[in-house]
């Protein structure tokens, strides 16, 4: 297999709060090849919009990066040594702020985020704000760029595109406002696309249109992907390999119809039966049981073994890395779950823990609340 | 006449009231919670302790007036209502000296043109300044209270007419509208206290009314009128402790601007009378002597300051503790 | 009778604080013996300009309104008295060729009128003008018409002499006719430009004004008293209400002049070497006055256990000197002097502090502990603190509620401006207040102290109507001794009744730069007399 | 719908609201007591004259007539007439205003140009010194009344050091030949300033610390705005953020506690007025309450009341024009 464009090793992100020390991504590894769409999946507060801060180097305080490696393009992103001290300290490869800003961030690697209503600066003009990154990470001429802004927003299929261009945000729809920030992102031609849950903000209509306007331009510039989503139906869709995260780490990682039909992680499984699939019928949904529990004092062993309905023992007390499990010459199929024999711990001899009774976690936050007493 | 047809939902200094679902809410009604919060929050503690002790300061000097006759002044400080035996007039602070002579210890922040001690009735001053602060606040938050939760929950012209007049009364700049209420009906700190309490209804009629037209519409709130309670019952049992938060935070700091506003109605001489130790009365007093005892002009206004600093602090305290999204 | 009182009775109460006791001495300010024979002509330009503050601003420019100090102190320069004061309170005739001639036993006076006299217009000074002058006040109904409302009626005998026929014969008319001549035909043609744009026959014209603000009066070149023309060619008034603001601008030499130096800064300004102070008693008298009509002060008991309560002498030593003086009579030292009024036994009728008799008297008239009292004062430091000092004494003597309230003119003459006296002693127990006369003792006894005039200037509604009828007939009598014997009887019941406490005189004083020659104070505080002054720089 | 139509509309709503503010001041000048006759006329006036100036006022009518004879005399410019000046109320009111404006616009400058540094600097500082130092002025800020800070500011910077006036107001306009020590318009506009500094400085404080509050969070709230991390995930210079992403966002809050503060500045005006002897508006209305001119109470407050409608107005058309989420369109 050819290098990666990008690769991500061991990286570890922390909050630093008064609360104390929220692990939000713990120790991940990926890497995203060329043309590829990688997705990253899981449910909210797993730690994947942290992760592609992470990539971007754009973690707002007191979040850190506080170890791992990412490497893009042979250029590093991020790496720490050891110095005589033992004391860790920047690589001296390490790209400055001012090189990731002006070589790596939108010129390299752009970025599509969440929530389209947001995302874009409500007192500026739609065009203005394209304009102005494409001027940024293209070296383009004011009027260049408005040329280019204006072609991009055609592209991405905004009807009228030059008398949009003066519009403001607030006179886009949803799934309009996340066509501009596609286009935002594919105008600065970057390697790297890094699409953080993007449609789910969106009707599932919009969605649908958005996911084959993206597969379209994919082929068509041939830009990789990183697609975060808690949704597998949109990892069906668009992805050609997967990171299932749970609780700051990757629990399974696979291409996208070894996911789907050979899940090898009861987390995996449990995303996937909480949802509809085209390919099966269920008589219901199952919702998984109980909330996350906290970054920031995960469970020990297996992070899952609160809500997992194969918990057994042995999982409060080991704690597993993803490993590969595939075949010889099989594309690579991780996961961490002892229960597969690779880790023979024990698994099978362990007492199952009943996880409905154990889960205590409340689960107050969707329910209505009565009255204060 | 709204603030800006674009935000007149949310330009109350607070507005925290967003985020958070209605069991969060309830969480954050509560006295208990509030005080836990207010522990928490280190701003919020320093304010406590600031108005905690300017409270405490202005009890005494009340139980000392009402109750003692100046009993406690006159035995511990000097009366700050008549002169002491030997007059020394403009006296500075302890360890200064002006043209009328040398600060004494018994006058730790010297005399005034009278010869008071400037100690005991800058103390005395807090008295008047912590009553006339709490009972216009309390007279804006009745007052806006009732307007803002009858208006918002009845809607309609009811609705209309309350806010066009209470509209009305904020576009009157409030020193003003409160100088010519005390014109009309006395000059005294009573109707400083009631024309101050006025100015604050429509604060309190606009934070409430927000939020009772948001919860109006919830479905605990739908259930209850449906299952037969009276409106009334559901204004003030359901609507109003749900609006603690923001009304807590809210009336803290008007109490401060309360004090602000007595404060220059006195210096204007609308307001407490001599020789009644209030201390925008001892600035008005001082204007003469700024060449002389310049220091004289200098301790109420301190004492002015560290009041509503004290309950500036809370108040910002308050919502940070009670408002969850600027908790990091 | 003339009505120059510091407690405005009407519209403008505008006296301002501290020592500027207001006077409504319309007197001109020229023809003052000494110096300046001054300008050579030139248009105004050629000479110096005086910067003066003023405690106020003008309110009104037509003589016939004016009833306030700073405006009447502009006036003084843009107009010509009939007759002036000197640079004492002795009288000269100005516009007036001479005094005037009193006949039909002093209910008659025959005003000659200088011919050479002329208004800055050109028209004449007219003996039309000196009657329209004297009338206008009680014909408009002005605030000043009691001034000189014995006037039943005037005649021009010819084109420079005035004839007035008084109801009674008035033995102040004289003084009463110090007032500055109006242009009788312009002013007529629209009174209220004339208020804004006056026409005067004085030395100086306006340049411009605005009302409560500042003035600026510019040498009239041409003016009829050439002799007497100032050297200074221009003053530039200004209002500082702030006694310490005053001294300041006086100190940084942004003023030339300041009217009305406060105790507290008397050193200050005795500290400048640039400045001085100048001064002259004022015919002013301060006092301390009882509601007798109602409450508990209508018992010459409470009255006497009040003065028994504090200490007048050592209030005007704290507050007052030395801007001001002890005063133990109704009326200024300098008209006491003159009338020979035996000061020292009204002084021995006053009580110095002994609460214990306070006690005992208020004991004996049966007042309760906890009546609550109530003091007003004016809007003017002095008068406040004699008042917080007596409450302080009642507080003494064992009151707890005393009240002293500081109310703005408006409010405070309301309290007893009423036909039938104060509704009920919730309006006042006391009031301080202070009058400023003119050089007779009329000026002061009858508009304070006579029943006549209950509701109006006097507050007290006393019911010694002996005494009330010794000041009317006093007043109504041209012989001298008989007045001074009927003012002292009536003054001695009055003081012993305790109607008024008297308190204290002020002086009026100046801080003047010493870049300014030949300034000095007068005891009519609205005089500037300028015309002997100049500035160098 | 225009901006032009959008700023009549908004004139066209609060005409009932200046209806209010006449009906609140004119049944609170009738409450207060004594007879305005009896305080023309001084106390015993001739019966005939009494019923003149009744009739001349229409005293003699009853109130309801009394307040739609006012009411519609409003709606003609005719404010009445000040006894104590002896002259129309809208004369005085018209030399009193510019010299209030001139110093309520002078505190607004002077607040928005400390403030808005102070407030960036604060937010992007979060938690920093400066953010600190910012903070607690801004705290002391709006804790502080402002005649206070007056009084101090002339004793310090008017008394002691002698570098500005301790009161009075030179109105930039003036003809030079009417300044002291003025011989150019320059002149006079350098003695304006001269004089505007302290009182500026004192009715300013407040609302400088106001609006370096406002101006703090809502900066902290925009450079937390997605926009933001877009910008910065585009590479956009950190300062271009600052000042232009999230800087022109934050501005919105600003300008409403702009329009809210200006109740707070009219009142301060009085305080400022009285300390600094100015004679404006402040001054006008305390003058007319101290000698009962009913008329001039109204009409200052009145005039008082629409200083602030305007200013309202105008803040929100400024809103309006930064926002373009504002539509003109009704509600």
């Amino acid at each position: 297999m050819s290098e990666p464009l990008l690769s991500v090793r061991d990286l570890k992100t922390q909050f630093f709060t008064e609360d104390g020390t929220v692990r939000a991504v713990d120790g991940i590894s990926f890497d995203v090849h060329e043309g590829e769409i990688v997705g990253l999946v899981g449910e909210s507060g797993a730690g994947k919009s942290v992760a592609t801060s992470s990539i971007l180097r754009l973690v707002d305080s007191p979040g850190e990066i506080v170890g791992g490696e990412i490497e893009f393009k042979g250029e590093t992103i991020f790496g720490l040594e050891a110095d005589d001290d033992g004391e860790l300290r920047p690589r001296d490869e390490m790209l400055t702020e001012n090189e990731m800003r002006k070589r790596i961030r939108g010129r390299e690697i752009a970025i599509i985020f969440q929530d389209p209503m947001e995302s874009l600066n409500p007192v500026f003009t739609v065009g203005g704000q394209l304009r102005e990154f494409i001027e940024i990470n293209r070296d383009l001429d004011p009027d260049e760029a408005k040329e280019e802004a204006i072609d991009m927003l055609r592209e991405v299929g905004i009807p009228a595109p030059e008398s949009r261009y003066d519009e403001y945000p607030h006179q886009f729809s949803g799934g309009m406002r996340q066509r501009v920030l596609i286009a935002m992102a594919l105008a600065c031609q970057p390697d790297l696309i890094i699409a953080d849950e993007p449609t789910t903000a969106l009707d599932v209509t919009v969605e649908g249109e958005i996911l084959e306007m993206v597969t379209e331009l994919q082929e068509k510039y041939d830009t990789s992907f990183i697609w975060v989503t808690h949704d597998m139906s949109v990892v069906a869709e668009i992805c050609d390999r997967v990171n299932v995260m749970y609780l700051g780490e990757i629990i399974e990682q696979a291409e996208v119809d070894d996911l789907f039909y050979d899940t090898k992680h009861p987390y995996t499984s449990a995303l996937l039966d909480s949802m509809p699939r085209p390919d099966r019928t269920v008589d219901e949904l199952r919702p998984i049981e109980g909330v996350m529990p906290e970054a920031i004092d995960p469970p020990a062993g297996c992070r899952f073994h609160s809500r997992c309905p194969e918990a057994r023992e042995v999982c409060r007390e080991v704690h597993p890395e993803p490993r590969d499990l595939s075949e010889e010459g099989e594309p690579r199929h991780a996961a961490a779950c002892v229960k597969h024999d690779a880790f023979d711990v024990g698994y099978d001899e362990s007492p199952p823990i009943d996880t409905r009774a154990g889960g205590g976690f409340s689960a107050g936050l969707t329910e209505t609340g009565g009255e204060a007493e | 006449m709204s603030i800006n047809s674009a935000t007149s939902d949310d330009d109350t200094p607070d507005g925290g009231d967003e985020s958070g679902g209605p069991d969060e809410v309830e969480a954050r009604v509560g006295l208990r919670y509030t005080l836990k919060q207010v522990r928490q929050d280190t701003t919020a503690r320093i304010g406590t302790y600031i108005v905690g002790f300017m409270t405490f300061v202005a009890v005494f000097a009340a139980f000392d007036y009402y109750v003692l006759d100046y009993a406690i002044a006159e035995a511990v400080l000097y009366n700050p209502e008549t002169d002491p035996q030997n007059v020394r007039r403009l006296l500075p602070p302890v360890g200064m000296e002006n043209q009328f002579g040398q600060g004494v210890l018994e006058h730790p922040l010297g005399t005034d043109h009278r010869g008071r001690d400037l100690l005991s009735r800058t103390i005395y001053g807090t008295r008047i300044a912590m009553t006339v602060g709490f009972l216009a606040t309390a007279i804006g938050l009745g007052g806006g209270t009732v307007i803002g939760a009858v208006s918002g929950y009845y809607g309609g012209w009811i609705d209309d007419v309350l806010q066009r007049v209470t509209e009305t009364i904020y576009a009157i700049p409030f020193l003003v509208l409160v100088i010519a209420f005390m014109t009309a009906f006395g000059r005294d700190l009573t109707f400083a206290m009631i024309g101050v309490g006025i100015t604050a209804i429509p604060v309190f009629n606009r934070l409430i009314r927000s939020r009772v037209v948001s919860i109006r519409e919830e479905d605990y709130v739908e259930a209850a009128r449906a299952a037969g309670v009276k409106d009334r019952n559901i204004i003030f049992r359901h609507i109003i402790p749900n609006s603690f938060a923001p009304v807590l935070v809210q009336a803290t700091l008007q109490v401060g601007v309360s004090i602000l506003i007595v404060a220059g109605l006195s210096f204007l001489g609308f307001g407490a009378q001599p020789p009644t130790p209030s201390w925008g009365q001892m600035l008005s007093a001082s204007r003469g002597y700024m060449l002389p005892a310049p220091t004289f002009s200098i301790f109420p206004g301190i004492a002015i300051l560290i009041t509503v600093i004290g309950f500036n602090i809370l108040g910002d305290g308050l919502q940070d503790a009670l408002d969850p999204r600027i908790n990091n | 009778m003339r009505r120059e009182h510091t407690q405005r009775i009407s519209r403008r109460k505008v006296l301002a604080g501290g020592a500027a006791g207001a006077s409504l001495l319309l007197a001109g300010c020229t023809g003052g013996g000494d110096g300046g024979d001054g300008g050579d002509g030139g248009g105004g330009s050629g000479g110096p300009t005086l910067y003066f503050s003023q405690v106020k601003g003008p309110l009104d420019m037509d003589p016939v309104v004016i009833n306030d100090v700073p405006s009447a102190q502009i006036a003084g320069q843009i107009f010509d008295g009939l007759y002036e004061y000197g640079d004492g309170v002795g009288l000269e005739p100005k516009i007036a060729a001479e005094m005037p001639t009193v006949e039909r036993e002093g209910t008659r006076y025959i005003v000659p009128i200088r011919e050479d006299a002329e208004f800055q217009n050109g028209d004449p000074v007219t003996a039309e003008d000196v009657i329209h002058t004297i009338r206008a006040p009680v014909e408009e109904q002005t605030e000043n018409a009691s001034e000189v409302d014995m006037v039943d009626s005037a005649e021009a005998i010819d084109e420079h002499t005035a004839q007035f026929d008084l109801s009674y014969p008035y033995g102040a008319f004289t003084i009463a006719m110090v007032r500055n001549v109006v242009n009788a035909s312009v002013r007529q043609e629209d009174t209220e430009t004339y208020n804004q744009e006056p026409v005067g026959s004085g030395p100086f014209q306006l340049v411009e004004w605005e009302p409560e603000d500042y003035a600026t009066v510019e040498r009239w070149d041409d003016y009829w008293d050439g002799d007497n023309l100032p050297e200074i060619a221009r003053i530039e008034f200004d209002p500082i209400e702030e006694q310490t603001t005053r001294v300041t601008e006086l100190e940084t030499g942004n003023v030339d002049v300041i009217e009305t130096i406060p105790p507290q800064l008397y050193e200050t300004v005795e500290g400048n070497e640039n400045a001085s102070i100048t001064e002259s008693p004022g015919v002013g008298y301060f006092y301390l006055a009882f509601n007798c009509a109602n409450g508990p002060t209508s018992d010459p008991l409470v009255r006497e256990a009040v003065d028994y309560c504090f200490s007048m002498d050592q209030a005007i030593e704290n507050f007052v000197e030395p801007s001001g003086v002890r005063q133990h009579a109704p009326y200024p030292s300098s008209i006491s002097e003159e009338w020979d009024f035996p000061v020292d036994e009204w002084a021995d009728i006053q009580h110095d502090q002994d609460v214990e008799e306070a006690q005992a008297l208020f004991d004996e008239a049966g007042v309760s502990m906890d009546y609550d009292w109530r003091i007003i004062v004016p809007p003017d430091d002095m008068r406040e603190q004699i008042g917080v000092t007596i409450g302080d004494g009642l507080q003494n003597a064992g009151f707890d509620n005393v009240e002293v309230q500081r109310l703005d003119w408006g409010t405070f003459t309301e309290a007893y401006q009423s036909d039938d006296g104060p509704n009920s002693a919730d309006e006042y127990n006391m009031y301080t207040l202070g009058w400023s006369g003119a050089p007779d003792p009329d000026t002061f006894a009858y508009n304070l102290l006579s029943q006549e005039v209950d509701g109006v200037t006097n507050g007290t509604f006393h019911g010694y109507d002996e005494a009330s009828e010794k000041l009317t007939q006093a007043r109504e009598s041209a012989d001298r001794e008989e007045r001074r014997r009927l003012y002292i009887e009536a003054t001695t019941t009055l003081l012993e009744g305790r109607v008024h406490i008297p308190a204290y005189n002020l002086n009026n004083s100046y801080g003047v730069r010493s870049a300014v020659e030949g300034f000095s104070s007068h005891p009519i505080s609205s005089e500037i007399q300028v015309d002997g002054s100049t500035v160098t720089r | 719908m225009s901006l032009l139509r959008y700023t009549l509309r908004r004139f066209a709503q609060a005409i009932p609201v200046l209806i209010g503010i006449v009906t609140i001041t004119f049944f609170l000048a009738n409450q207060i007591p004594g007879d305005p006759v009896e305080i023309m006329l001084g106390p015993t006036p001739a019966q005939e004259q009494v019923e003149a100036i009744r009739a001349r006022y229409g005293l003699d009518r009853p109130i309801h007539v009394r307040y739609f004879t006012y009411l519609s005399g409003v709606a003609t410019g005719n404010l009445g007439f000040s006894i104590y000046y002896d002259r129309p109320v809208l004369e005085m009111i018209m030399l009193r205003l510019p010299v209030t404006l001139l110093l309520m616009l002078s505190a607004f400058a002077f607040a928005v140009a400390t403030a808005i540094p102070l407030g960036v600097i604060s937010a992007k500082r979060r938690n920093e010194p400066a953010d600190h130092v910012s903070r607690v002025v801004s705290l002391i800020g709006v804790s502080t009344p402002s005649f206070w800070i007056g009084l101090v500011l002339i004793i310090v910077f008017a008394f002691y050091l002698g570098w500005f006036p301790a009161r009075g107001l030179v109105l930039p306009w003036t003809d030079p030949a009417d300044v002291r020590g003025a011989a150019t318009q320059f002149e006079v506009l350098r003695q304006s300033a001269h004089h505007l500094f302290l009182p500026m400085i004192a009715l300013g404080t407040l609302q400088m610390a106001q609006i370096t509050r406002i101006e703090r969070s809502s900066m902290v709230d925009s450079l937390q705005g997605e926009y933001v991390k877009l910008a910065r995930a585009y590479g956009v210079p950190e300062s271009t953020i600052v000042r232009k992403h999230a800087f022109q966002v934050a501005q919105l809050p600003v300008i409403t506690i702009i329009g809210l503060g200006l109740s707070t500045a009219l009142g301060g005006a009085v305080l400022t007025e009285t300390v600094f002897e100015i004679q404006g508006m402040g001054r006008l209305i305390i003058t007319a309450i101290n000698n009962q001119d009913y008329e001039l109470i109204m009409g200052t407050t009145l005039v008082f009341g629409i200083v602030y409608v305007v200013g309202v107005i105008v803040t929100d058309i400024t809103y309006s024009y930064l926002d373009p989420r504002v539509t003109y369109g009704e509600d």
